[in-house]
This record gives C-alpha cells, structure tokens and sequence, in this order.
C-alpha cells in the first residue's frame, strides 16, 4: 500500500495530511509554523506518520503547499494553495463549483471545474483587512477564545458597523464600541459582518456558482458560516476538515502522481 | 501652589501630567485605556495624586487631550493632542518646528509657527503598517515582547528590507527572511527602517523644518531617532524616557497653568469658547 | 533565440534600442542648447503636424516609464509626494513633476522644457497634467478636443451626421492649432511637409499592423509584453519620421522571416496569453519572466493598441487634402484608443479566436484609472462570451510599493497550474 | 404639468418640519421621490455628477435625477470594478443594480479617467441606453459652442424618443426659465449662508440644495420659496466661529453629519458642494436659440471645477477669489479618497492659499464614511490654533 501526503505551510499554521491510494485520509496533523518554517513542515509530516502509524519509506509522493510550499525541503513537488483548496474541496463536496477559503492573512474566492481544476480565483490584494485575521483582533481585544467568538456572535441582534478597515485596529475600534456601551454580541456579529462582506465581494468577482464550499480554519466558526451564507445568499458546504483542505488537495496531487505515473497513457499525457 | 493637570487618553495608554504654577512636573502616571475611558482617566488622575502625595481638590485645573478627550467628565476644557503637543514640546525644546508623534496606533506630524501654535499637520491613514503597532506585531510575531525591541536591535549589523504595505503581510516577509536564517535582529531593525520611511514622508507633507522632536511611546526605542536622524541627516530631539510619552500630556497642564493665568487675570478672552 | 542567424534576428530590438538613444541624444543636446519642445501623449502625439515645425518631441509618458524600468521611479515619486501629490494619483504625472523640478534630468538624458503642450482628452489625466506645466512654466497648452463614441455600438463613420459634426469641431481646432504652433515657433506653416510626414505615418501604421498580424503564427515571432514595448517606443517617438516607417518596414520583414523558419520568442512555447492593460515596469523584466518561465509567452497586448494611439488600426491618412484627413484620422484613431472599453470585450474574443490564445492576463494597476476602470466587468463580460481561462492581477507601473512579487508569483503560479490541468483534461477528451 | 407632487412631506409645516422632512428625503437611500415619479407614470433621466443640462430633459417631461452616489455598501458593484476607486462610482451603480433606483436613460460625461468607463459599465449591466455626454475640454475655443450646441440637439433628440414627445424650443424655454428661477433662488440661500450663517447651517443649506437633484425642480422652486423667508426671520445671534470655505464636494459627496460636524464649529460660508446644480452663474436668456443659449451659459457664463479645463479660469485664482468674495478666514482643502482630480487640485490649491497667507487644512472624506475622528481633531486642531494665532498676534 503507498501513500500520498500534502503538507500545507500557512502563515500561522501549518497542516499535513497522509491519505492512501483511494484518497482516504489515514492520518492529519496541525502545528504551529513559528519561526523554523522547515522544522515546522518536518514536525508536522511526522506527526501525521505517527498519527496514521506509517513509515516514511511507505509515502511515495509528498506536494508541499501553502506561503511556505518552498520550505517542503523533502516535498517531490509544489503546488499553490489556490490549485490545492479547489481540489480538496472538490474532493470533500464533489458539486463543488465556487470555494472560498479564509485563513489566517487572505481570503481566497476560487471557481473549479466539477473535476476541481481552477477555472478563476480572486484574493484580498492590498491588506489583510477583512480576513479571518479580524477575528483573532477581535478576540484579543475583548478576551474571548477565538473558538468562543462565534457562538457570542450569534447572540446578537443589532451588529455595529464596523468602519475600520485595517485588521490590527479592529482590536482598537471593538474597544471602542465597547466604550460606546455596545454590547459585546452586536459587536461581534459586526465584525463577523464586515468579514463576510468583503468575502462576499470576493465571491463575486469570480461569480457564484453553487454549490459553494467554505474552507480554511475559520470556516469552523458558526457565525462566520452564517453571516457569509447570508452574505452570498447560499447554502455553504463545511467539513469537519475544512481548515486541512489545503494539504488535502496537496496530498490528492500526490495521489495523482502516482497513479499516473503506474498507468502509462496518463504518464505520456503528462508528458505532453 | 497652584497644581493643573493634563490627561492625554490615548488609543493603547492614558497619560497624566501634574504641573505646579511655574510649569514643573510634580508627577505623571500612566494606565492602559482599554474602553471605560471615564474611569481611566479617573483612574491614571488619582494614581499621579498618589505619586506627588496630593488630593483631587488641589487641582485647579484639568485639560484633557487625546482620541479619548471628550470622554474626561471632570476635565475643565479638552483640546487636541497636536496643539498640546506642541505646547510640550516647545517648553521641552523651544526651537522646535516640526514635530512627529509615533504611538501604539497613531502617528501625527505637525509643523509649528509662532508661540507654539500649530501650522500644518498630518495624520497617518488607519493603517497598522504606519504606526508603532508595526513593530509590535513583529516583535511579537518573532517570540519578542514589545520591551525586547530595543535591545534586540541595539544588536543588529544592519537592516533587512521589509516592505512595511500591511502589518499583518509583513508576517509572511518575516517567516521567509527568519528561514533564510536572517537574524531577528536585522528584521526588526528592517522594521524600523520601514517605519521610519513612513515617519519622514509623513513629515515631508508638513513641509518640516529644524528642529526636529519626536515623541510618542515608539521613541522609547533608541534605534528609532537613532534611524530617523540617519534618514533626515539631521539632529533630532528626543525627550527623557521618563518624558517622552507624557509629551501632550505635559503640554496639556501647561496650557491649563496659561488658562489659569488667563481667567486670573479677569475678563475672558474671546476665545474662551474654544479653549 | 535559436537558428541560424543573419543579422535579420532582433534587428528590432536593436534598431530600437539606437533610435532610443539618438532620440534621447538629440533631446539633450537640444536642452542644453536651451531650447524647447513640444510636450505630447501617446493617444493622439500629432507627431505629423508638430514635425513640421521642426518642434523635437517629448513623451512625458515614456520618460517616467523608463525611470521604472531603471528601477529610479521611487526616487521621482517620492520626489512629487513630498511637493504634497498624493500616492494615489497617476505615477507618471509624479515622476514627470520631480524630473520638471530636476532641470528635465533623467537616467536617459536631459528633457527640453516644454514651448506648448498639445494634448488630447482621451485621458483625463493629460489635462490636469498640463495644467501643472501651465502653472511651471506659463506656457500654452492646447487641449484637442476629440469627441469619442457616445454609447456602445454607436461608432460613427464619414458619411454619418454625428461623425461630420465631430470631424469639424476636430478640423476647426487645428486650424487653431496651427495657428497657435505658427505664434509658438515664428514659423509658417508648410503642408507639403505635411503630406511628407503624413506619408511616413501612413507607411509606418500600414507596417505596424501588419506586424501585429504575424504574431498570429505559431510559435509567435515576439513577445507582446517584452518586444512589444520597445516596438511601441519607436511606434510613438518615430510617427511621421522617415526613420519610423522604414524601422517598421524592416521589422516586418524580421517578423516574417522568423515564421518563415518556425522561430518564436520560446524556443517551447507551451500557452499563448493575451495581456490586458499597463506593463509592471518597476519589475518589468521580472514580471514577464514570471509567465516565461511556464512557457508562457504573450501573443498580443491591448497596451499595442490603445498605446499606439490608434496606429495599429492601419488607417491611412488622404495626402491630397492633409488638414482634413489628419482631422479624420486623429478622430478615428485617438477614438478607438479612447473609448476602447466600449468594445474591447469583443476585441478581445477576435484576439483570442485570430491568435489561438489559452489565456488572458489582466493587469489593472493603481496608476491608470482610464484602462483599469473597466477591466474587472470586462473581465465578467468576456468569461460569458468565452470559455477560457483568465487571470487578474493588481500592481501599477511606476509604484513598487504596490507591487508585491511574492503575491504576483503566487497568482500566476495558480493561473498556470490550471492551464495545465485544463490542458490534460483536453487531451484526454474529457 | 399638473401631477401629484412627488415630495409633498414639507408641505404645510413650519421650519423644522419642513427641514426635517428635507434631511429625511436626502438620507434616504432608496430615493423614494424617484419611485413616486415613476408610479405616476414618469420617466426619468439618470445624469452622472457634475454638470448637465437638466432643462433638455425636463422640457421633454422628464425627471432628472442627479446620480452622486449614496452612503451604502456596493454589494454588488464592487466586483465590477477595480480597488484603487473612488466610492461614488461604485455606490452609484450600486444604485442601479440593486433596483434602488430605476432610469430610462443613463447619462454621464469623462469627468475623470474612471468616470468615463462608466457608460461602458453601466451599458455591459443596465436594460436602459448608457450614453457619453462630451462636454467640450477645450472651452476657450471659438468652435467649442458650435459644437456643444450640435450636441445638445443629439441629446435632446435622444431624450424626446424615450418621452415620447417633441421638445420644441418653447418647451425649452419654459424649462429655462423655471431653471433660472431655481438658479436665483439657490443664488438667494448662498448669500444668506454667507451673510448670515447663524440663520442657516451649513447641513441646512447643503440638504436644502442637494434636493434639487432629486425632485421636479418646479417643487424644488416651492419649497425654496417658502423656506427662504422663514429662514431669514430666524431667530439667532452671531457666534465667534471662523469663517470656512469648504473646497472639494464637487463630485463625490461627504458624508451629511461630516458637513454637519464641520458646521459645528465654523460657518461655512461657500463652498463647491453639489456645484453642478449651481453651474450656470446667471439667468440664461430666454430670447433666441434656447440650446445655443444653454451651450453659451455652460462656456462662458459658469463656475469652475477640477473637471472643466479652461484657461480662462484657472482653479487656484478661482478658488481665491471664492474665498474673497465670501469673505472667509480660511479653507478646507478636502477631497475624495482616490479621487484623482480633486488630489490633483489640492497640491495647487495648497500652494496658492500658502502664497496668499490663507490658513487652510488638507483632509480626505468618504461618501460611506463612519466615524469622523480623524476629521474633529484636525477640525479642532486647526481651529484651537487659529485662536493661539490671534493671541500671539495681539
């Protein structure tokens, strides 16, 4: 039995997954990428060997992605976050024809064909602004865990609007509403708000086509998930695994290499 | 005596200043503003009292500046931190013309006439990438706290370029430089040297002139005027440690103790309705 | 470049690199000497009619451009910032206030101050720009006044109401131009030198279109990104000069010998992009280098069109009644540069079907609001009316601040990987 | 016309009433006397900011609104366009996507480089003709009226085929003359705005005016007429405020309560806010050729903006003499975020106010903008300082 892995270097965190030759996860793996951003890809293939109890040898192929992909120092290949959420979506929800992913410093909207091939993608280009890094803000400047804030969110009924654009002064704008003697439930619906918002614009860009699957760490949160589906006006796919699309896709790539590289047709194809 | 104070309720510290009549600081004292801006200002008030061994009611006076301003129930009469800057500055330094205040989240150049009034003056977009909170955010992003700054620079051979456009992008910058083994040091250096360039255009925008102050919490970093004056080629002040901070603030009791001699002095002048 | 080579191979790029520097020359022994110049844009220059009073042009557009790809451009822009120009507006502009404030210095030479500036309002930027020379050097400025298309699929011809009113609100105004130039220079006005340039012109635009045309082969004799430019250059400092139409003509006969031995600008060309909008100069080589690397090469640009200022279109000037025809031909021309967003969407579905094109690149940049406006529901339109693949990437020309490789190289990466993906699907007839 | 008025709320209320119904009229983003209009059976002519020649319009009986975007989110606008934009060119079309408003014509004239994809943009998304109006850029030449006033009669041609009705040069002389009536009667509120700026504040004066866009202008004469003498009579003593011109709203428009922060501490006693509305300077002449007269007025009878080239008005001399003529103290330099020709002016305007010794202070707005913080401490600053000035000086 050979295995394909996809490790997925993001900004903050970094994720692998191990599936097997019919594209089963057997074993995932979360670290934080810190400094040593070579040490963190090492750590977190490991863990994912360890996880799924294989040996290296037994992984045939490994497709480094994400900020980092670069960094893979013992990846066969690299392949672009954007390519690898399309296809792990794909993977996930096969009707899957617009993903948006929301990480830790952009927000991808990205349209796949039904065999998950890129067809368009758009990305926050200037700033951060908008990003799931809001809600880490958020969640600094009024003390409540980041896995807590969309369940305070979902409280709310009257969200503030939020003005701030600049993600590391939405700690400061919170704050300020707080000050206001806003409550905290609106405010966090107002952020949840902007960010789907500006997601949303994104969604458009490359048009929305159903059905529409929403990955990436932040698509765990309820309120998120609510206010964006609002927001694009559709029902949105989330997995379980939704914050480990990225090195799924990876992994999947993979897979690809090695199936085609046993059937020789589909080798000649990749030749051409 | 008579004792004015000047509160500066800032966006990440609220500053008081407490003067005596011939403009002397008996005490300062600092706390973090958080949200109930009331209170805080209450709060850092009765803290400076606390220092100097003085009571509420032998303030004469209160004026209070910073974003936070209208929020100081008990102060007499508000005004702007770039006019009470200026006032600070100029007592601090009197050939001051052009001053630039970088804080956790603001950043504020302003060029002065006569009498220490202000003549231009520019204020940073709500941009991160612009103000103090760069350099926090990348201390912090290397496992540095905001403190270590300084030190960890002090140790730097030279500057890494970092492009300074999101404070947050910079991260990404950041992880490449640290895993082509680039020493922290000489990041956050690259850090500052972006900030820096940002501080000089805005500067360049008041059309500035010598003599140059700085002020603000970011100045508490040698290697920040260290860099500026670099950029500029040209001295620059920078007040004590101890003072660099409280600049509005201290400037605020000052033109409470002015008030003071104002209202002294009989009819109010025309202006009172401003200040 | 491979094959035999006699001399025929990037003989455009090299003629165009020396008529550069002779241009670039002739302009600064001019400023030192004191002299001035005419101060004019790519869409509509007017080369025809200002050559013939021997005013030396000068392109402010091309000079800032050229401090980007030296890699100088911040140096200008921070320049123009500090005078209080926002880092929002046109970069050109900025670049060209600093080189104003630098006595006209530039890595190339040394600029003439400007006598007139004759300008056209296909970009509105033209006009405050020359309001700012107005204001430096109490010059004229003459804005030509080119009424563009009034609604989508409304263009008009010679013959039809509203085009004869256009043509001679266009005629009137440069009989008040010539007058003007006559005040300017003390020279009289000479129309068999006209008809001379003009007929420069006319061999040069019949030439440069032809050349557009060659690329359609496969693989593409040249870069549109790369050698495009510097064709352009020529395209824009040469009309109405002999030089300019023979450089064309010559480059003709390189283009049709590199398909005549199967030479393209990739020795493996693997996808033929077409590029929509304003280069990257401040990492012009870089960026092109980015889609090369792939085996990318771009086939067509509508920077070779607008930027020609209607050149590409091949229209030739009537030499029997000059005044007339330059009238008719700056409306056509200058028009189809102008108001191109009305029907670019469509130009872009013929590019694509005429030069076998497997993806589009747009580029709109902070710079140019004129050509980026549109582009994102140009973009929208075009996927609706074809099915390929695109990618839209924001940078500017002159700003690196704005541009931020590792982004870019992220996008074109993806752009790529679906390219190719697409690709094997295709061949495996799915 | 005899039809039902389509903004009858201020009718027979006193003057808060009657200002309050205007304030609510202006801060609504669905433009409910657009709507009214049109369920009455009208037709309305969409014209993008700055100048146009509403009386065409309004003598083939229809409604011009003024498209000057609005204080909404562009939800579906945005993924039309590019970053690095102003807002009101997404808001406005933002206004036509979302059905906010419904247009039989769409006009708009390249004010500035992104304006003048907007009849593309529009056209590609919009049922209704999107058409370029090109306002002549070479003002000075002799051939420009000629040719404006052949332009004139292709629009006029165009809009009489959506009314369905001839517009004779007596219809449009009708429409000129109630126009000169508005012109006269917004001249009458700018003068006591400046002569008497504690009867009237300047979010007052700005909702009174920015009103004319978006009823019949016959209406909009009412109104006017009754307010007027109600404002004059008001009761109010002046106040030690410096005397403002506010320089910059001639396209995209601040937000109300930034106007109305603004106001709170100085009198704005001119400014180029909606300026379009104001163009023409004086009554266009009711004899002769009614759209050579229109094409006359607009060349050479008019106000000046960024977005009009002419070398007979040069904007920094223009804006001094604004400033003298109404008798300020000192400027707001304001403009647009990425509003290419309004940045541009500034660094003219700065530099003329510098030579003149005119105080001033550069600030950017945003039609959608929120929180003013940024705006009260330059405000305050500026003003705190102005009054230290005096004192030093005296």
């Amino acid at each position: 039995m050979a295995y394909a892995a996809g490790v997925d270097v993001g900004s903050t965190q970094t994720k692998a997954v191990l599936i097997d030759e019919r594209g089963a996860i057997v074993g995932r793996s979360l670290v934080m990428t810190g400094a040593n951003v070579i040490k963190a890809a090492e750590s977190a293939f490991a863990e994912a060997l360890a996880a799924a109890d294989v040996r290296e040898e037994e992984v045939e192929y490994v497709v480094g992605t994400g900020y980092g992909r670069y960094k893979v120092t013992f990846g066969n290949t690299q392949v672009t976050e954007i390519s690898c959420h399309g296809r792990g979506a794909v993977h996930m929800f096969p009707a899957t024809r617009t993903v948006v992913d929301m990480g830790g410093q952009d927000t991808k909207a990205i349209r796949v064909s039904p065999r998950g091939e890129i067809i368009d993608f758009c990305m926050n280009d200037k700033c951060a602004a908008g990003t799931g890094r809001f809600l880490g803000a958020a969640s600094a400047a009024l003390e409540i865990p980041l896995d807590e804030l969309g369940g305070t969110a979902l409280r709310g009924e009257r969200p503030v609007r939020i003005s701030t654009t600049c993600t590391v002064f939405a700690e400061s704008e919170v704050l300020s509403w707080l000050g206001k003697g806003k409550r905290v439930e609106n405010i966090l619906l107002g952020v949840h708000q902007s960010i789907a918002v500006r997601s949303a614009g994104l969604l458009r860009r490359v048009g929305i086509e159903d059905e529409v699957t929403f990955t990436g760490g932040v698509a765990r949160n309820a309120a998120m998930i609510a206010t964006l589906e609002q927001a694009v006006g559709t029902r949105l796919n989330v997995s379980e695994d939704s914050h480990y699309m990225g090195a799924l896709g990876a992994a999947l790539f993979a897979r690809d290499h090695i199936l085609s590289s046993r059937t020789p047709a589909a080798a000649r194809l990749e030749a051409s | 005596m008579r004792l004015t104070a000047g509160v500066d309720v800032g966006s990440t510290y609220t500053k008081v200043v407490l003067v005596d009549h011939a403009g002397e600081v008996l005490a300062t004292a600092m706390e973090p503003t958080g949200f109930r801006l009331a209170e805080v200002a209450a709060l850092a008030l009765d803290k400076a009292l606390a220092v100097a061994g003085l009571e509420r009611k032998q303030v004469a006076y209160v004026v209070a500046t910073g974003f936070g301003r209208h929020q100081v129930a008990f102060a007499d009469v508000h005004i702007t931190d770039l006019t009470a800057a200026a006032r600070g500055a100029t007592r601090l330094y009197p050939g001051t013309r052009t001053i630039l205040d970088v804080g956790g989240q603001t950043m504020k150049a302003s060029r002065l006439g006569d009498g220490a009034t202000v003549r231009s003056f520019r204020l940073n977009d709500k941009c991160a990438a612009g103000t103090g909170a760069f350099l926090e955010k990348t201390a912090r992003y290397m496992g540095y706290s905001t403190p270590e700054i300084g030190p960890l620079v002090e140790t730097s051979k030279d500057a890494t370029s970092i492009s300074g456009v999101c404070a947050v992008f910079a991260e990404s910058e950041v992880i490449n430089h640290l895993s082509q083994g680039v020493a922290p040091a000489d990041i956050m250096h690259g850090a500052i040297v972006s900030l820096v360039g940002r501080s000089v255009q805005l500067m360049k925008r008041v059309q500035m002139e010598k003599e140059f102050t700085l002020i603000g919490g970011i100045l508490r970093f040698e290697a920040m005027a260290r860099v500026v004056r670099e950029t500029l080629q040209s001295e620059v002040n920078v007040p004590s440690p101890a003072l660099v901070q409280y600049v509005p603030a201290f400037g605020a009791a000052l033109l409470g103790q002015r008030r003071l001699d104002v209202i002294e002095a009989g009819p109010p002048a025309a202006s009172e309705a401003a200040i | 470049m491979s094959g035999e080579n006699d001399g025929l191979l990037g003989r455009g790029n090299r003629d165009g690199a020396r008529l550069f520097r002779e241009w670039f020359d002739g302009l600064t022994a001019h400023a030192e000497a004191g002299g001035g110049a005419a101060y004019v844009f790519v869409m509509g220059s007017l080369g025809e009619l200002l050559r013939t009073f021997d005013l030396p042009l000068v392109f402010p557009e091309i000079n800032s451009l050229q401090t980007a790809v030296r890699h100088q451009a911040h140096e200008y822009l921070n320049e123009a910032e500090d005078i209080g120009y926002s880092p929002d507006i046109c970069g050109y502009v900025k670049a060209d206030v600093a080189t104003q404030r630098r006595g006209g210095l530039l890595p190339m030479g040394r600029i003439p101050r400007p006598s007139i500036a004759v300008l056209t309002n296909a970009c509105n930027t033209y006009i405050k720009w020359a309001e700012i020379w107005e204001r430096m050097y109490h010059m004229p400025s003459y804005v030509l006044d080119i009424p563009g298309t009034r609604e989508a699929g409304g263009q008009t011809w010679r013959g039809d109401g509203g085009f004869e009113r256009d043509r001679s609100y266009v005629t009137a105004q440069l009989r008040e131009l010539i007058g003007v130039l006559e005040g300017v220079t003390g020279k009289r006005f000479d129309i068999d030198r006209l008809r001379e340039t003009m007929s420069h012109a006319n061999r040069m635009s019949r030439s440069w279109k032809r050349v557009l045309e060659l690329n359609r082969s496969r693989p593409a004799p040249f870069n549109a990104l790369s050698d495009g430019t510097i064709y352009l250059g020529v395209c824009n400092g040469f009309r109405g000069d002999e030089r300019g139409a023979r450089y064309f003509e010559d480059l003709v006969e390189e283009m049709e010998a590199k398909r005549d031995r199967g030479l393209g600008t990739l020795t493996d060309e693997q996808f033929r992009l077409v590029f929509v909008g304003v280069p990257c100069y401040p990492i012009f080589r870089r960026f092109n280098e980015m889609f090369m690397e792939h085996g990318g090469t771009f086939v067509h640009s509508t920077y070779l069109w607008f930027a020609s200022g209607g050149a590409n279109m091949g229209w030739e000037y009537d030499l029997a009644n000059p005044v007339e025809s330059l009238a008719e031909g700056l409306l056509v021309g200058v028009r189809d540069a102008m108001d191109s967003m009305f029907f670019q969407t469509q130009a872009l579905a013929r590019m694509i079907d005429e030069h076998a094109v497997d993806g589009i690149v747009f580029h709109p940049i902070k710079s140019c609001r004129t050509v980026s406006t549109g582009l994102a529901d140009n973009r929208r339109a075009l996927m609706a009316l074809r099915d390929i693949p695109s990618l839209y990437i924001e940078s500017d020309m002159m700003d690196k601040r704005v541009v931020s490789e590792a982004q870019l190289k992220n996008r074109i990466d993806a752009f790529f990987e679906g390219l190719r993906s697409r690709r094997l699907q295709l061949a495996a007839g799915r | 016309m005899n039809r039902q008025p389509v903004f009858p709320e201020w009718q027979g209320r006193d003057l808060d009433g009657m200002l309050a119904a205007c304030q609510e009229l202006l801060e609504d983003t669905d433009f409910p006397t657009v709507r009214r209009w049109r369920e009455a059976g009208g037709k309305v002519v969409g014209h993008f900011q700055v100048y146009f020649p509403e009386e065409i319009a309004h003598a083939a009986g229809l409604l011009p609104f003024k498209v000057r975007g609005a204080p909404i989110e562009p939800k579906h606008a945005d993924s039309h366009f590019g970053s690095y934009l102003c807002s009101i060119l997404k808001s406005s079309l933002e206004l036509a996507l979302s059905g906010r408003v419904t247009l039989d014509l769409f006009v708009s004239h390249p004010i500035c480089d992104a304006a003048r994809n907007l009849a593309a943009v529009w056209g590609r998304n919009a049922s209704h003709p999107c058409q370029i109006l090109y306002l002549p850029q070479n003002a000075a030449s002799p051939s420009a009226r000629t040719y404006l006033r052949g332009e004139y009669a292709r629009l006029r041609d165009v809009i009489a085929s959506i009314a369905g009705r001839e517009v004779t040069d007596e219809r449009l002389r009708a429409s000129i003359e109630i126009f000169n009536d508005n012109r006269l009667l917004l001249r009458q509120l700018y003068a006591l705005k400046r002569e008497t700026p504690w009867r009237v504040a300047a979010h007052e004066a700005y909702m009174l005016t920015a009103i004319a866009g978006l009823i019949p202008r016959e209406e909009h004469n009412a109104l006017l007429h009754a307010v007027l003498p109600l404002l004059e009579q008001r009761e109010g003593r002046p106040q030690d405020r410096i005397r403002v011109v506010f320089e910059g709203g001639f396209c995209e428009q601040p937000p109300f309560d930034l106007i109305r922060a603004i106001g709170r501490s100085c009198y704005v006693v001119d400014d180029d806010l909606l300026i379009g509305l104001r163009w023409i300077l004086s009554d266009v002449p009711l004899t002769g050729d009614p759209l050579d007269r229109l094409a006359e007025a607009y060349l050479e009878g008019s106000s000046y903006s960024p977005v009009q080239h002419d070398p007979r008005k040069p904007k920094e001399k223009m804006l001094l003499e604004r400033v003298r003529a109404a008798d300020a103290r000192a400027v707001i330099v304001a403009a647009a975020k990425m509003c290419e020709p309004g940045l541009e002016e500034q660094v003219a305007y700065v530099h003329a106010l510098d030579e003149a010794r005119v105080p001033y202070f550069v600030t950017e707005f945003e039609e959608g903008m929120t929180s003013f913080d940024q705006l009260e401490i330059q405000l305050e600053t500026f003003i705190e300082n102005l009054l230290f000035a005096e004192e030093v000086a005296s």
